[in-house]
């Protein structure tokens, strides 16, 4: 029993931290832009008035539309269960990284799903876009989880994780490649085009108010926490002591969302097509690479 | 007479379309849906005997010997019916489908009523299914390849049914050119076996007994007879080079015809292939390798067509192209893996032979659900263009959630039939670090395509507003909802519980899997099947998973939830609902254009091999006609022959 | 070929009575039917362009409708006023948008607002006024006043959306009034194909406030230039400016030099802030945030250095007729000579660094293509203008206030898109900085208000600015007891706008807000735009020539 | 790379630049044009700044049975143009440099300036305020002072037949 209490509270630490990690991401950023910023608690604050205000449907709005949602924030929930965060104990189970893609597109299938049926033609344009790239996103996924399970010789979490130890080229290189998709994936700014705020008004995210769009803003704050952890305990050694870890991995999480920030600071957005070609050209890399980790060198 | 009992189904239909092809009108479809239902419950009935209590139903029927005797020097009069287990896996498929569709059509084809011969509808449809019946259970060579053509003949008569639509006509032509070519290449091979092998023996124990050494004795012969079998039924398959009737044929037939057609009888061709390789011959590395490697680009090319279309069955039919690829790369790579021989692939071949069992399933249940849902929307507003569909969910409350649960299923997603199998699939190949893992990575990859054109097919008929006034539409009448309800409970049950299947799958690998039964190699938990590995920890994910939903779904119904409707967002201007609203062919258009290559490629191809390749066949054909007509050139001719042939003979 | 001053008026003087009205400003009588003949000579053979055309209800004076076609010569540094009587009962007149397209909504304001019919205009429809405006009633006829028109309107029927043909492909996105890439309320439908943009309409004036009329009724000549200045909320003064020249020039007041320089000194000032905000506006549109952030921050200095010289941040309030009302003393001179220095030198190290980003570069160049060509039939004006290859500059073609005492280059490219706006509004800002330094150091001495202010009646007088987006015209003509008879300015976006629905055909869906931005519209100058169209990609073939049948007229 | 590089070190150079305004006044320049405020002392009620506002912000209004004569100023209106400053004979009304103008209730934009008329000899009818009398009395020769006290009616007549009886 002890086991799943200890899952639940890692579960609930990471909802704590998430919205925390964004307040951090906004000050820096605004420190960057040569702004004051609004306090780290701010994205607490507006979570929490959007879960106040009921949610606004169109006359278009088909069941799918508010269900989805939810839907989409269990699915978050799940892949946390399966990844270590502030303990190494984690609910990883043979091939439990497939599982893990199959949640990602998963839920960003049925947001693209819910935002459509709201009927309102901004959704559209950006569900099109959201499904133009999660699919090519998540080939590359596909690619680097292929990558991993080579070097490792096996398809579960809690064997893949501290990659490092064998000093390998490929080992290295899939971290960084795997940081680039996760930069992709956490829809940073070349790539925010689902929700283009200037271009379609926020794209998916538009037809959905209140409640809905909290718990939406929600889980798209735990898909980031999500990345970051995986890449954190790519690296955290396992040697470490049992009770460093949660320090450790709050401190690296922070710096990891710190960098990112920095790189999202400094760029424009792409359109759609170009994002489209730059995330094609990542795919001859990776089979490089997955060429190069299957005779491990 | 237990031991008629296994020719039951196949008599009854015959009574039912021989009474029904009598009635033109509603009658004819009434009693042959009625026989055709009795017959599938049969159907049900005997396979889960065999598979379940493992019972055997064996016939030797003697026909009258007086016409065969004479005249060929087989001996044509005994045919052999044997329901085994894997024969008995795909007549229970058959029965389930047939037991929808059948129940369908009883309301869905009195659309026909004034347009077309009710009586003929029902004769084939009956014919149709129980030649099916037939072609699965027969165990003699010679009544196969009957059986086998005449199920092609009356399938060809259901895709042409609307005889005035030009577009039918010439599918139904293109589709029977099509699998006749590829019968003969099987009649060629299975003359080549009987004339050198067993010696005019039809039954197919005499032939196992001859062929299963064949591979060691004469590779060249063994490869080569393996070769035109495969060819000859990937035709039917509709693997990549021989799969352009699939989307032509599909659309054309009335709805409950084309689930069967996508549902079922693409999969004889499975069947077959399972008898070749585990039955008649051994499995061998390097036909691992082709048949993984066919069904890898089938899968490819199939979804990426798919994602293009913008008519609903059209959609429907190339997305059967890219599940048949899954099935035939799970099967292709349980033969490499078996025959590599290691210790450790054991596992993963017979993880790979289950899941393309399984996926064969699965993919018969909710392709032929989707296939249902589109005629029954086809039904009621009598179009399948999706760019102007849309917004019947309010209208077809019932339909959209069966869709919903289907195109979920198809598109892989955890509580659903699909994710299952796929991941039984992935986890076979992955792992496997040979040439299959890029080929695993390139299927997840595929997957995403197929979640993605599952969400255009749901969306666009029912969630997006639609482009055209919808008049009242109402839902569909109650034995088409009873058939839908039907398979979309099937696809549930077969993802929550992957138990029931596995249990028959286990039983097929006993008898024909060389490493006998998978249990030993899979742990199954409710919704998920885990492969036994050292470490496998004890807990069950989809319980916790299940805990999680129920948590977030909890806490989201105790917030106060007040629904307040207000009009769509527009940028203040009024919004008009069938301006402003996106079209299904540009969903997709930023991907579409990102991998152009591909379909240039792909148009290339057809240029070359279709277009160009008619074109000289029809010049060719004239040169020849005129060639045969001209009797001088003919008399010429033939004397220059009789000589060469007298030259021969006396040098 | 340099044509001379003489040469024009020889050639024109064979149609009418030639009249100077100011220093080169010529009044030229036409009659109806040579209207069209003039037009052509002067927008295509003799190199000047179309600038604006007013109407004028002038029966209590000399019971005639007057229709002014205002051309700008800008090699002979000339302009040329075309006007022509219209009888009162048929108020009928040849339409001169068949040869110079840019005319087309000219002459369907005129229509608008005092009935006059021009003959083959392609689409003659209501622009300005709304659907639920009375039929027949022509605001700015003499005989109508606006106390008592809000009980005429109709009631409010919303314009009836046709049922579309079925198999309709593409679809419409509605860059709607309320927009958050546009920060004014403007209506472009764009008909989308995918992510295409196939064509594009522009249903504007939603804030349109009658202003001219307003003027005419209420205010005296001296209260005129504070609504001037309120016209646009980013470029006012260069409004204030126009009409107040518009004035001295109908009356022939010498306004004091030291007030020219000041007022050129406030022009510039205010043309690098607008400028700066475009390009924050247009980085914030790329999604380049930091971009817009940085920009605002040199520009906030620019601010303090207005409010610094006239006491409001943006409305200066300078002006009156015949000269400035505040003064500029040496410490003044001081503070603005320092924050020009660090203006200059935080633009230059910050601002090209960014245009080089990049992103920036791949969203900008060649995307909102306008040739020279269509420039020159649409007479766009300005930084639009000077991106596609016509050199025309108010500043060097039509020097005012303090300009011919100061050397300053005009940047012309001749790419016509995104980027080529950027690079010449990237050179105006250095320009006028210059301009600044050059005019600050020798600010003559002298009284800022000319002595004594007599404004005769019913006088003609042509103001002309370069504002930050374009040529300004204002077309004055005075009236009796210190009112204004007539008032018709005609700001920049108003010949620019039309030129965006070329612009945006063909174009990505995501690009639509930088391209419309790039004309950097100020629409509560010209307020507003429209709809849209939808492909059928299903029969390519037919839809492209309906299309290209649609796209004549 | 080296483009954003430098955008980054020039960010960081000039540091933050926003200021937390409610809690942190903003100075303002000493030239500021601020919301005009009226001195009561010194206004005498001509009504010039009522006539050459721009968007008529000054209003005059005469209660003829108090005989008194409001000059109300909205800063609802006004536009801080300064333009009833310049007009002003006696500076009563200046433009300060307060510029904040939230309120709840709209009555605090009012500001009312009331001040006693003076009753015509002849007719009774209060024609202009007593100060305006006294200022103007400064500026015109002692002999027609006593003219100042009659409302413009009277005095035309006063003064045309004083002109008539002159000519004989």
């Amino acid at each position: 029993m002890l086991y799943l209490v200890t899952v639940f509270a890692n579960i609930v630490a990471l909802l704590a931290i998430a919205p925390i990690i964004d307040g951090i991401e906004r000050k820096v950023k605004a420190k960057l832009q040569c702004r004051k910023g609004p306090p780290i608690l701010q994205t607490w604050y507006d979570l929490i008035k959007l879960f106040k205000r009921p949610s606004i449907v169109t006359e278009e709005y088909s069941i799918v539309y508010i269900i989805s949602p939810y839907i989409i924030f269990a699915n978050m929930l799940f892949a946390l269960a399966l990844v270590p965060s502030f303990t190494r104990i984690s609910l990883s189970f043979f091939g439990d990284i497939i599982v893990l893609t199959y949640l990602i597109t998963s839920s960003s299938i049925l947001l693209a799903i819910g935002s459509i049926s709201s009927g309102n033609v901004f959704a559209a344009i950006g569900a099109s876009r959201e499904l133009s790239l999660t699919t090519l996103s998540k080939l590359l996924m596909a690619l680097t989880l292929a990558i991993f399970a080579v070097l490792k010789r096996s398809l579960m979490l809690e064997t893949l994780f501290p990659i490092i130890p064998p000093y390998t080229l490929s080992a290295i290189a899939s971290i960084i490649l795997f940081a680039i998709i996760a930069y992709i994936e956490s829809y940073k700014l070349p790539f925010d085009i689902p929700e283009a705020e200037p271009e379609i008004i926020d794209g998916i995210l538009v037809e959905y108010s209140g409640k809905s769009l909290g718990i939406l803003k929600y889980s798209m704050y735990l898909k980031r926490i999500l990345f970051f952890t995986i890449i954190v305990y790519l690296i955290l050694p396992r040697e470490i002591p049992m009770l460093l870890t949660p320090v450790l991995y709050l401190i690296s999480l922070i710096a990891l969302s710190v960098t990112y920030v920095c790189i999202e600071t400094y760029c424009g957005r792409l359109r759609i097509d170009q994002a489209l070609k730059f995330t094609k050209t990542l795919v001859p890399i990776l089979l490089v690479v997955l060429i190069i980790a299957y005779f491990n060198y | 007479m237990a031991e008629y009992v296994a020719l039951a189904p196949a008599a009854v239909l015959i009574l039912g379309a021989i009474i029904s092809s009598m009635f033109k009108g509603k009658l004819g479809n009434y009693i042959s849906s009625f026989f055709s239902t009795i017959s599938s419950i049969i159907m049900c009935y005997l396979s889960l005997n065999v598979l379940l209590f493992n019972k055997v139903f064996e016939e030797k029927l003697r026909l009258i010997s007086g016409i065969t005797e004479s005249v060929l020097p087989i001996n044509l009069s005994v045919i052999y019916i044997r329901i085994d287990f894997l024969s008995a896996f795909f007549v229970f498929i058959l029965g389930t489908v047939g037991l929808a569709s059948s129940i369908y059509g009883i309301s869905y084809i009195n659309r026909y009523l004034h347009k077309q011969h009710l009586g003929f509808y029902g004769l084939n449809y009956a014919l149709f299914l129980c030649f099916m019946y037939l072609v699965f259970v027969v165990h003699d060579i010679f009544w196969f390849i009957v059986f086998w053509e005449l199920m092609t003949v009356t399938s060809q008569f259901l895709v042409s049914y609307e005889r005035e639509k030009a577009v039918a006509r010439k599918a139904a032509y293109k589709y029977f050119c099509m699998s006749k070519g590829a019968t003969e290449v099987i009649i060629v091979s299975a003359l080549i076996i009987l004339i050198i092998l067993s010696g005019m023996n039809t039954s197919f124990d005499t032939i196992r007994y001859y062929t299963k050494s064949l591979l060691v004795e004469n590779p060249i012969l063994a490869n080569a007879l393996i070769a035109l079998l495969f060819i000859g039924f990937s035709v039917k398959a509709s693997l990549v080079p021989f799969h352009t009737w699939l989307p032509d044929a599909h659309p054309e037939a009335p709805s409950n015809v084309s689930a069967l057609l996508s549902g079922v009888m693409i999969k004889t061709s499975v069947y077959m292939f399972f008898r070749i390789f585990y039955f008649f011959f051994e499995p061998t590395v390097y036909w691992g390798y082709i048949v993984a490697t066919i069904g890898t680009i089938t899968l490819l090319v199939g979804t990426m067509y798919a994602i293009l279309q913008n008519d609903s069955k059209r959609l429907l039919a190339f997305s059967s192209i890219g599940q048949m690829g899954y099935i035939v790369f799970a099967l292709g790579s349980s033969l490499l893996l078996y025959s590599m021989g290691e210790k450790s692939y054991t596992v993963l071949a017979s993880v790979a032979f289950a899941a393309s069992l399984y996926h064969v399933m699965n993919h018969a249940m909710f392709k032929s659900l989707l296939f249902l849902t589109a005629g029954s929307v086809i039904y009621r507003t009598g179009l399948r263009n999706l760019n102007v569909l849309g917004g019947l969910a309010r209208f077809m409350p019932f339909t959209s959630i069966l869709t919903l649960i289907a195109s979920l299923s198809l598109a892989g997603i955890p509580p659903f039939n699909g994710f299952v199998s796929k991941w039984l699939i992935y986890s076979s190949t992955i792992p496997s670090f040979t040439i299959l893992a890029v080929y695993g990575v390139v299927a997840l990859f595929v997957s995403a395509i197929t979640a993605a054109y599952a969400v255009k097919y749901f969306t666009t008929l029912f969630t997006k507003p639609a482009t055209i006034e919808v008049e009242k539409v109402k839902d569909v009448p109650l034995p088409m909802m009873f058939s839908q309800i039907l398979l979309a409970a099937l696809c549930i049950i077969l993802g929550i519980y992957p138990a029931i299947p596995l249990n028959m799958i286990s039983a097929v690998s006993k008898a024909i899997f060389p490493l006998g039964n998978i249990f030993s190699y899979i742990q199954v938990f409710p919704g998920i099947a885990l492969l036994k590995v050292e470490f496998v920890s004890a807990n069950s994910p989809l319980i916790i998973a299940v805990g999680l939903i129920l948590i977030s779904s909890v806490v989201a119904a105790a917030l106060p939830h007040k629904l307040n409707k207000f009009s769509v967002w527009s940028c203040g201007v009024p919004f008009r609902k069938y301006a402003m609203n996106m079209s299904a062919a540009s969903y997709f258009r930023p991907f579409i254009r990102s991998f152009d290559e591909f379909y240039l490629t792909g148009r290339l191809l057809h240029k070359i091999f279709v277009k160009d390749f008619i074109k000289k066949y029809f010049s060719f054909t004239k040169v020849l006609a005129k060639i045969t007509e001209n009797f001088v050139i003919m008399l010429t001719l033939f004397t220059l022959i009789v000589i060469l042939m007298l030259l021969l003979y006396v040098g | 070929m340099h044509i001379s001053t003489t040469k024009i008026l020889d050639s024109l003087s064979k149609y009418g009575k030639i009249e100077k009205v100011h220093e080169n400003t010529y009044f030229v009588e036409v009659s109806a039917d040579k209207v069209r003949e003039v037009s052509e000579i002067l927008h295509w053979k003799l190199g000047g362009h179309f600038s604006v055309t007013v109407g004028s209800d002038e029966r209590p004076i000399n019971g005639y409708f007057k229709v002014y076609h205002v051309f700008l010569m800008d090699k002979q540094k000339l302009s040329i006023i075309v006007h022509v009587k219209v009888n009162p009962v048929v108020p009928k007149l040849p339409s001169i948008t068949p040869i110079i397209p840019g005319a087309n909504w000219h002459e369907r304001e005129v229509h608008d607002f005092f009935g006059i019919f021009f003959e083959d205009h392609p689409n003659l429809e209501r622009l300005i006024l709304p659907y639920d405006w009375p039929k027949g009633v022509y605001p700015l006829r003499k005989d109508v006043s606006i106390r008592g028109l809000r009980s005429k309107l109709l009631k409010n029927n919303a314009e009836s959306e046709g049922k579309r043909k079925a198999e309709e492909e593409g679809y419409i996105v509605p860059i709607g009034p309320y927009h958050p890439a546009l920060h004014e309320p403007e209506y472009f439908e764009l008909y989308v194909d995918g992510e295409k943009i196939v064509d594009a309409k522009y249903k504007g004036f939603h804030v349109h406030r009658g202003i001219e009329k307003v003027a005419e009724e209420k205010l005296t000549i001296n209260q005129i230039p504070f609504i001037a200045e309120r016209i646009c909320g980013i470029c006012g003064y260069t409004h204030n400016v126009a009409y107040c020249q518009a004035v001295e020039n109908a009356a022939g007041i010498e306004v004091p030099l030291r007030a020219k320089y000041i007022r050129s000194i406030l022009l510039e000032i205010e043309r690098i802030h607008s400028h700066l905000l475009w390009f924050g506006v247009l980085f914030h549109l790329l999604g380049f945030d930091t971009g817009f952030m940085m920009t605002w921050l040199i520009r906030e200095k620019i601010m303090d250095l207005a409010e610094v010289l006239t006491g409001n941040r943006k409305n200066y309030g300078l002006n009156l007729v015949g000269g400035v009302r505040r003064d500029i003393n040496s410490e003044k001179i001081e503070f603005s000579l320092k924050t020009l220095n660090y203006v200059e030198t935080k633009l230059r190290s910050v601002l090209d660094k960014m245009l080089k980003l990049k992103e920036v570069i791949s969203r900008t160049k060649n995307i909102g293509l306008l040739n020279r060509n269509e420039a020159k039939k649409l007479s766009v004006v300005g930084p639009v203008a000077r991106a596609s290859g016509i050199d025309t500059d108010v500043r060097k073609h039509h020097p005012y206030a303090a300009y011919s005492e100061v050397e300053f280059k005009v940047p012309v490219y001749d790419e016509g898109d995104v980027y080529s706006r950027a690079l010449v509004r990237y050179d105006e800002v250095f320009e006028s900085i210059n301009i600044l330094k050059q005019l600050l150091k020798n600010i003559p001495k002298g009284n800022i208000m000319a002595d004594e202010v007599k404004i005769p009646e019913y006088r003609k007088g042509l103001g002309l600015t370069e504002a930050p987006r374009g040529e300004n015209v204002h077309l004055v003509i005075t009236g009796r007891d210190n009112k204004i008879y007539r008032w018709r300015p005609r700001a920049p976006s108003y010949n620019n706008i039309p030129s965006t629905l070329i612009m945006l055909k063909g174009e990505n869906l995501a690009d639509a807000p930088a391209i419309i931005a790039s004309i950097d519209p100020c629409f509560s100058c010209t307020d507003h735009l429209v709809i849209i169209d939808i492909k059928r990609n299903i029969k390519r073939r037919i839809r492209l020539k309906e299309l290209a049948r649609r796209r004549q007229c | 790379m080296s483009a954003r590089l430098h955008i980054l070190k020039e960010a960081l150079r000039t540091g933050v630049v926003t200021k937390k305004y409610p809690y942190e006044p903003v100075k303002v320049p000493e030239g500021f044009r601020g919301k005009p405020s009226i001195d009561v002392e010194k206004c005498i009620g001509c009504g010039a700044c009522v006539n050459v506002c721009p968007p008529n912000a000054l209003s005059a209004e005469i209660d003829l049975n108090k005989s008194v004569k409001r000059i109300i100023l909205f800063l609802g209106k006004c536009i801080f143009c300064g333009r009833c400053q310049d007009a002003c004979p006696t500076e009563a009304i200046k433009l300060t440099r307060e510029f904040e103008l939230s309120t709840l209730t709209t009555n605090d934009l009012y500001q009312v300036v009331e001040l006693k008329m003076a009753k015509c000899e002849i007719c009774g009818k209060p024609y202009a305020t007593i100060r305006q009398v006294l200022f103007t009395a400064k500026s015109v020769p002692k002999d027609q002072r006593p003219l100042l006290l009659l409302c413009s009616e009277c005095r035309s007549k006063v003064s045309a037949k004083y002109i008539s009886y002159a000519r004989w």
